[in-house]
């Protein structure tokens, strides 16, 4: 197993250099100029001269082999390069970003596998018979839950909870250090617009799943010594359902990393992926390049924790 | 009772019947959109944002188009697209995770990072990329979606056939000399069908509302071509001032989602023989018949006794 | 708990009849069924494989699926468990009741570990703390006979051999002193020194506790052995009872006395007539100091399961490969199809080496072997109708073969297995255990293979159906000369098929020779003991020679 | 630092964007626009109304609008304590000229030929030719004195000599200024300090105004106009400020290369309609020409001069050749909604008199890259003047500002007009050239203005003194937090 990660560890970095060569060339495959996107600002008027004087000024000018060479040198050295618009280091802005974005993936996803399960679980428990109802409810929760964008959900939450009830901060990020209650408050609004969604999709895999594991003979087993039926339940159907709840969350985390860019507008959460759609619509190559290659790297890791538990849940599977 | 029996015998109960007839209904709303539309879907009046009315049934938007007329003509967009993406992030996604997570070689490892290299892809890089490439249109929509989203049934497949490839039965076959696609895509697919069918509701559902975010890029439906997902994108703007825009536009795309969803469980139900015997109200325990005699037995017996 | 005085009926089935709600409408598989068992007392319950047996039992705690249904009444100590509360049920089972069920295989949940298993199923009932219910386990797998307990106590189920699994089982069912024990075949998997052990086990916790004892086998040694009172099944219907003496000297039913007049009996039966002697010479399967590891967890070295064996299987010739439970019998036979791994030596089909083979000429040779699994629970595709599942390899290697002369095909295959050609689309969880274990060798024996590695083929079946295969067998290899691995621990049936003997033991082989001399005369003591551990099929002698045993044995 | 805490007077500021790295003399958009003029003061400054009056220059010699002298006030500090004297002034402005630096103001100031500084308080500049509008352009906060040495540097000092010093910055959350006691107006600033909250989200900023967890916001969202006004506790402050228009492909190719089309599209198009559908009905129709009503040159014929006529639009394309329309690719992008809708409503309206037109609506670099490329026959654009001179107009109608004028469009006259606008030193001389040139573009038509967009900051009604500047001066108007103060 020990092997196994390394060799995982190794192809993700292999992994990383197709990814980075790929953004490299797709960005110089994408319309749009950076110098000029930077020079128009909000409506401004830039020359042409000032925009081929930038142009320069950024190495843009240069054959692409030496831009490319130029970048996998930078990688090389561990920098990602500074950002086009105003020569940021990379790598700075991704650490103060990171941490936001993981914090808010991580309680996301916290809440919502710990609801997703609990509410799937029940209504597949419960789906022949008198608590048919719940089921039913649980499916079109669910299927509103998947179906209803995140910004709607977003903006509902802020509107109810921040700017009518004012409960709640409807926007912003506390750094931990400055105010942890505040810090804890101003999660509270954005995690749960993430939830909305993910539980509905975890629900829905772990409903599926249990289904599917509820015939098999080791529950017989578990109930013909004695367990009780809640004990066999999650000993002996939920459990061995976690499979592909552990693969919906994995995919929904992995997305979440480039992904919250709404809600992070919506709440005014400065994290990762509000950066990657700036430098986006800014085309500012190395910024795009390094979050790119930093969440790419986070998914290699992601999908190796992904893998190792999958052995867990079923040790079968093992190496 | 062959599986297809079983299915169409699913399809009696109320809740898959009335999906059923949702999504008949949808598509030939789509295909006649033209026929049926009170209006046309893109003549703009002043008569902007206009409440519900007899004249405009679900209102109308900031450039007073009809709202009604709008949902009917994008509902061919979004089924379209919708559909096509998932029929293609399905097959694709279904191929490589079956073909990962059961060849433990090279091939094993390179198909799942692969799979790996898209995930990490952030959408928006990709679908610029593929939008200079290609251009935009439907076909691309239908190209960059199922791209972008089959990834994600990979891994669903991974995962289970990391388990199921360890099952006696499929041992077995390979003992009977099956060939590599035949254990693949009879023996083990089978199995991962559930975890799948749910992937699909869920991702009819993302399709429709990516094609807003996608249009963002220029790369979804281009307006004032109406579609759902366009619509919501327009209602958010609107969300607070004038909801029912994004109420209606996001309301079909729920009823749609849930229509899928109530036919998927269905289709699970009706694969799975253990599931699909059961009919919903079957009587637990068969009332006994009146008896008294209990046949005479020698309870006596005494007990052997071991030296 | 009150303990039951002896002789004091435990539990009564009053008219038990079962029936299940198939697609097809609902399907009565059992009528009447009435019998006892009293405290310290066993009751065997016997019959044709399919009869009802098993669903008979399961009905007792409740635990048929939620299709059945049932009618009739069962009275444990008077009161009526089909009426009885949920929550009274539940305290009952594995307490005061407990199941062992026929299949141990599937019964286990993968993802723990036995011991985990069994400390829960302590757990249910008497409050201890999981360190002292682990090694509680840890005690009673030793009590069921499996070595090294601190090691298997950690095991996953898939790591346990058949008939580990099976012994597992039994312990989780006595781990909490139940007043009645249900076994449904506890044994199957067991070779006969194991076996007797177990048995001499469950009679002592007879005898110390008054246990009453449900006990449903097909093998009329164990019957003669253990029980008190033999209830006769076939085809639903209770048709005989009566006390285990009188049974087997004078059964009254045609049923029955065709039922042991089927028994085989070791060393009364001729050594079998040898199919002629293929000439081209290369054997049909040939073992070279074959060993097996299987995989350690993080950086420990595996387990060394098969050590240095060489076999030889002439053409048309059956083989058998006895030995004890755990001795590595299944795996080398899945080493020899493929499905695990060897370590070292050699390993040839046909003279040729299938692991340097290409992957178009395995598959073609493939097609001349085929293996029947030791569980056919797990080895039937549960979303395959079992008429798929046996045409299985007609789609994979006569692709020519049209539709309907496959199913002609399914159908004499099923007929021959002695099942009702019709069963087609039935699902294998649709089928009593004897039944399944019918489909793997129908699935099996469809491409008439050149040789067959049958695991445990005939464990699960009563004696009369068992006869028909085991013709069946014998008919292929006089018509088509085709050779076997027969691995099993019925040395009755060894003598009646084979004609040659690997005695096998912690992985090594111990003994080899023809059947005749090593059975009648085995050189080795591990040899003699086995030989001497079969049960012969009458109470009178078999109750002796357990005396006897259990003599030596203190 | 510090300070910020307390019971001190701090305003709480919705900030529309981040500015990670400040560069005074660049362009960066409105939000730095805003930090720039509570950091910085320039020579001269807008009022609240918008009127140019002195800054760090306490009085100026104005020589036929070619030679400037320009009087410092005595004692003038940056931050950091150092003095601020004509030598900082001197290299300013260089580096402003140097078109290497991409300063906001080159155009401006590429016309400077010499400046001179006699003594620690006094700057000559020379121009070259004479420039109406260089005070205007002076006027704007990028036009701010920096410390010499900071200039060119690659981190901010945020160093100024404006009425608030740098406190804090944390990117993407907050920038933290506080009162600077060493500045020239210092008695006339109330505030203690301002903590600007990075808010780039329109939803969540207006939320956070209606909300009141900030006391002001840049830009109040279009829909959120009534919410803010009908809201007892808040001030909607709004002007209209940048415009919406048209540009074209004026190249042979084109259809639109004909001014009579170009024409047809002008009494085509619905301002209103744009307005109610871009907008959400904040706006003002835009007629003509694009000089804002505060201007001393804007001319109500020349603003009115469009009407929506179907008739007259079918008629002059029918006269230009195209009884039957054409077909033709819309420009515009679909980054901004407003780009969009404007696209959608003009190309509704263009079908009416058979132009139909293709859509392309990629997002915003590719809409630049392809609206400089003249990839297109018909684009929607949308801009703000530098200041409300109307020297501006060279930007929208001549090459010099390509990609916001219309491609291929380079008329002789009209460069000529503009420059003898710029020279002329006397209002009424210059008044009668702009009319000329008004007469002339209008009849041109090489671009077709739709509508002025409204711009509104919005405020609790405990901030006093603060206001938006009108027309195109609205994103200057953090001059007024100098004066603003918190009941
Ligand atoms: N996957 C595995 N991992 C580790 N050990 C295993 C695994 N499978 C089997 N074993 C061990 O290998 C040994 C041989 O197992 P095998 O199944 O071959 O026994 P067997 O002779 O068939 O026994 P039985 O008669 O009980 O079926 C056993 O001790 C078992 O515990
Ligand atoms: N879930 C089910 N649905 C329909 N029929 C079933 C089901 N389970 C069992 N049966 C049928 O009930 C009959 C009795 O099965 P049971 O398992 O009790 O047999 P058995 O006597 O235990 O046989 P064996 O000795 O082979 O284990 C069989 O014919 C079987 O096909
Ligand atoms: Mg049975
Ligand atoms: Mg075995």
């Amino acid at each position: 197993m020990a092997l196994n990660i390394l060799r995982r560890l190794l192809a993700g970095v292999v992994l990383l250099f197709v990814v980075a060569t790929v953004v490299f060339v797709a960005l110089q495959l994408v319309p749009g100029d950076p110098a000029r996107t930077i020079l128009t600002g909000t409506g401004a008027t830039p020359t042409e001269e000032a925009v081929q004087a930038l142009r320069d000024e950024l190495g843009l000018n240069l054959p692409l082999w030496q831009q490319y060479a130029a970048f996998l040198g930078q990688l090389a050295t561990g920098s990602l390069g500074e950002s086009l618009q105003n020569g940021q280091p990379v790598l700075d802005l991704v650490a103060q970003r990171l941490p936001r974005t993981l914090i808010l993936i991580l309680t996301s996803t916290v809440v919502s596998v710990l609801l997703g399960v609990l509410i799937g679980a029940t209504a597949a428990r419960f789906s022949a018979g008198r608590g048919a109802w719940w089921d039913r409810v649980v499916l079109a929760a669910t299927s509103v839950g998947v179906a209803v964008p995140s910004f709607v959900a977003a903006v509902l939450l802020v509107y109810a909870f921040g700017v009518q009830l004012q409960w709640l901060p409807s926007g912003g990020f506390v750094p931990f250090e400055r105010n942890p209650a505040g810090f804890f408050q101003s999660l509270i609004l954005p995690t749960a617009a993430l939830a909305v969604g993910f539980t509905g999709t975890v629900a829905r895999m772990t409903r599926s799943s249990v289904l599917g594991v509820g015939n098999q003979d080791w529950v017989r087993t578990g109930r013909a010594v004695g367990l009780r039926e809640r004990t066999v339940f999650l000993r002996h159907v939920l459990r061995n359902s976690l499979s592909p709840v552990l693969t919906v969350t994995g995919l929904q985390m992995g997305a979440m990393l480039g992904g919250t860019v709404i809600i992070e507008r919506v709440f005014n959460y400065p994290g990762l992926s509000g950066l990657l759609i700036d430098a986006v619509t800014q085309r500012d190559y190395p910024i795009v390049q390094g979050v790119v290659l930093v969440i790419a790297a986070l998914f290699v890791v992601l999908n190796i924790v992904v893998d190792i538990a999958y052995g867990f849940l079923d040790p079968r599977g093992r190496n | 009772m062959t599986p297809l029996n079983s299915l169409l015998r699913q399809l009696r109960r109320p809740g898959p019947a009335a999906a059923a007839i949702f999504l008949v209904l949808l598509v030939l709303v789509a295909l006649l959109a033209d026929v049926i539309a009170p209006y046309s879907s893109i003549a703009q009046s002043s008569e902007r944002l206009a409440g519900p009315s007899a004249a405009h049934w679900l209102g109308t938007d900031q450039f007073g188009r009809d709202t009604l007329s709008r949902l009917i003509v994008g509902s061919r967009v979004d089924l379209l697209v919708s559909v096509g993406a998932t029929a293609v992030a399905t097959v694709l996604g279904v191929v490589v995770g079956l073909v990962g997570g059961s060849s433990r070689g090279l091939v094993g490892l390179l198909s799942m990072r692969a799979v790996e290299v898209i995930l990490a892809f952030p959408p928006i890089v990709f679908a610029l990329l593929i939008v200079t490439l290609f251009g935009q249109g439907e076909f691309t929509m239908i190209a960059t979606m199922g791209i972008l989203f089959a990834p994600a049934f990979a891994r669903v497949v991974y995962g289970e056939v990391l388990t199921i490839r360890n099952l006696e039965y499929v041992q077995a076959s390979e003992v009977i000399g099956s060939r590599r696609t035949r254990i693949l895509f009879r023996v083990i697919l089978p199995g991962v069908i559930p975890p799948v069918l749910v992937q699909v509701s869920l991702t009819l559902a993302s399709t429709m509302l990516l094609s807003a975010g996608l249009s963002f890029l220029g790369l979804g439906v281009v307006p004032p071509t109406p579609s759902w997902g366009s619509m919501i994108g327009e209602g958010q703007a609107l969300m607070l001032t004038s909801p029912l825009l994004l109420f209606v536009s996001s309301g079909v795309i729920v009823a749609t989602i849930l229509a899928f969803s109530v036919l998927a469980d269905a289709t699970e139900r009706g694969l799975d023989p253990r599931r699909r015997a059961r009919s919903p109200r079957a009587p637990r325990s068969r009332p006994t018949p009146p008896r008294t005699q209990v046949i005479p037995l020698n309870v006596q017996k005494k007990m052997e006794t071991m030296p | 708990m009150s303990a039951p005085t002896p002789g004091e009926p435990l539990l009564v089935a009053d008219a038990v009849g079962i029936s299940f709600e198939t697609p097809d409408g609902v399907v009565d598989v059992t009528r009447d069924i009435s019998f006892e068992v009293g405290a310290g007392e066993t009751a065997a319950l016997v019959g044709e494989s399919g009869s009802g047996k098993t669903v008979t039992a399961m009905s007792v705690l409740d635990l048929l699926p939620a299709t059945a249904g049932r009618s009739g009444a069962m009275r444990y100590l008077g009161e009526d468990l089909f009426t009885a509360p949920a929550e009274r049920i539940r305290r009952l089972r594995g307490g005061e009741i407990s199941m062992i069920f026929q299949e141990p295989m599937t019964a286990f949940n993968p993802v723990y570990t036995v011991g985990r298993q069994i400390s829960d199923a302590i757990r249910a009932h008497r409050p201890m703390s999981r360190a002292a219910a682990l090694t509680e386990a840890t005690r009673l797998l030793a009590d069921v006979g499996i070595p090294e307990p601190a090691r298997r106590v950690r095991s996953y189920p898939h790591q346990l051999s058949g008939g580990q699994r099976q012994r597992a089982m039994i312990a989780m069912a006595i781990a909490n002193d139940p007043d009645l024990l249900i076994a449904d075949e506890p044994t199957t998997a067991l070779d006969v020194t194991v076996q007797a052990e177990i048995l001499a086990l469950l009679r002592r916790l007879q005898k110390e506790r008054g246990m009453g004892i449900l006990l449903i086998t097909h093998d009329m040694g164990v019957v003669a052995e253990m029980a008190d009172r033999v209830v006769v099944m076939e085809k639903g219907d209770v048709v005989e009872q009566a006390g285990v003496f009188e049974l087997f000297a004078a059964p009254t039913q045609p049923y029955t006395q065709a039922l042991l007049a089927a028994v085989p009996r070791a060393g009364s039966v001729a050594a079998p007539e040898r199919a002629p002697q293929a000439t081209d010479g290369a054997p049909a399967l040939e073992l070279q100091g074959l060993s097996v590891r299987y995989p350690g967890s993080f950086l420990k070295k595996g387990f060394l399961a098969v050590e240095d064996v060489s076999l030889t299987i002439p053409q048309g010739e059956v083989l058998a490969l006895v030995g004890e439970s755990g001795s590595g019998k299944s795996t080398i036979g899945k080493a020899v199809v493929g499905l695990v791994p060897t370590e070292g030596g050699e390993l040839r089909i046909a003279g040729k080496d299938v692991r340097k083979t290409s992957a178009g000429q395995r598959r073609e040779l493939r097609r001349s072997f085929a293996m029947v699994f030791q569980d056919p629970a797990s080895s039937l595709n549960p979303r395959q109708s079992i008429g798929e599942s046996i045409m299985e390899p007609f789609v994979v290697h006569r692709p020519e073969m049209g539709r309907a002369e496959r199913n002609t095909r399914v159908s004499e295959l099923l007929e021959r297995v002695e099942l009702p050609s019709a069963w087609h689309s039935r699902y294998p969880h649709e089928l009593s255990g004897g039944q399944r274990q019918r489909i793997g060798i129908a699935r099996a024996l469809a491409l008439e293979p050149a040789l067959l590695i049958a695991d445990e083929p005939t464990s699960a079946l009563d004696v009369s159906v068992q006869a028909a295969v085991l013709e069946l067998f014998r008919t292929l290899q006089r018509e088509l000369g085709f050779s076997c691995l027969f691995i099993s621990h019925d040395l009755a049936v060894v003598e009646l098929l084979a004609s040659e003997v690997a005695v096998l033991r912690a992985g090594r082989l111990v003994e080899q020779g023809a059947t005749a001399s090593v059975l009648r005369a085995p050189r080795e003591e591990y040899t003699r003991r086995l030989v001497e551990a079969a049960p012969v099929p009458d109470p009178v002698l078999q109750r002796e020679r357990a005396a006897k045993r259990l003599a030596v044995g203190n | 630092a510090g300070g910020t805490d307390g019971g001190d007077d701090v305003l709480l500021y919705g900030l529309d964007s981040d500015v990670p790295n400040l560069v005074t003399p660049q362009n960066q958009g409105s939000a730095s626009m805003i930090l720039n003029a509570a950091l910085h003061r320039g020579l001269v400054q807008y009022d609240a109304e918008g009127q140019i009056v002195p800054a760090l220059a306490e009085s100026w010699d104005d020589e036929g609008s070619q030679s400037f002298t320009f009087h410092l006030r005595d004692d003038l500090t940056f931050h950091d304590g150092s003095e601020l004297t004509s030598e900082d002034v001197k290299a300013t402005l260089e580096y402003i000229a140097d078109q290497d630096n991409s300063a906001k103001l080159y155009a401006a100031a590429s016309g400077i030929s010499s400046i001179e500084t006699p003594d620690d308080t006094t700057v000559e500049v020379e121009l070259a030719a004479p420039d109406a509008a260089f005070l205007s352009f002076l006027a704007d906060v990028s036009g701010a004195i920096l410390p010499s040495e900071s200039l060119g540097q690659d981190e901010p000092t945020y160093v100024g000599a404006g009425p608030f010093q740098y406190v804090s910055y944390e990117q993407g959350s907050s920038f933290v200024v506080e009162a600077f006691d060493g500045f020239y107006g210092a008695d006339d600033v109330q505030l203690d300090g301002i903590e600007f909250q990075i808010m780039a989200d329109q939803t969540a900023r207006d939320n956070a105004l209606l909300s009141g967890s900030v006391d002001a916001v840049s830009f109040v969202g279009w829909n959120s106009y009534d919410q803010v006004e009908q809201n007892d506790s808040l001030v909607l402050d709004r002007t209209e400020g940048p415009f919406m228009y048209l540009v074209f492909n004026t190249t042979e190719d084109s259809p639109f290369s004909d001014p009579l089309v170009r024409q047809a599209v002008a009494y085509a198009v619905d301002r209103q309609g744009v307005i109610d559908s871009a907008l959400a009905g904040q706006g003002e129709p835009l007629n003509g020409m694009p000089i804002p009503e505060n201007s001393d040159y804007y001319d109500e014929q020349y603003a009115d001069y469009y009407e929506q006529d179907l008739d007259k639009a079918r008629e002059l394309l029918a006269e230009a050749g195209y009884p039957d329309g054409f077909t033709a690719r819309m420009l515009s992008s679909s980054q901004y909604d407003f780009h969009e809708n404007t696209a959608v409503s003009v190309q509704a309206d263009l079908s009416e008199i058979g132009i139909e037109l293709e859509m392309n609506l990629p997002d915003w670099p590719t809409r630049l890259e392809l609206g400089a490329a003249g990839d297109y026959d018909i684009a929607v654009y949308g801009t703000s003047g530098l200041t409300n001179d109307p020297a501006f107009l060279s930007e929208i109608l001549t090459p010099s500002g390509s990609q916001n004028a219309s491609y291929g469009y380079d008329d002789p006259k009209v460069a000529e007009l503009l420059a003898a606008g710029r020279a002329a030193t006397d209002t009424a001389e210059r008044q009668a050239v702009y009319d000329e040139l008004s007469e002339y573009v209008l009849e041109q038509a090489p671009i077709v203005t739709l509508a002025w967009r409204a711009q509104a900051f919005g405020y609790s009604v405990d901030v006093t003194g603060f206001s938006n500047i009108p027309g195109f001066l609205t994103f200057d108007s953090g001059y007024t937090l100098a004066n603003t103060g918190l009941k």
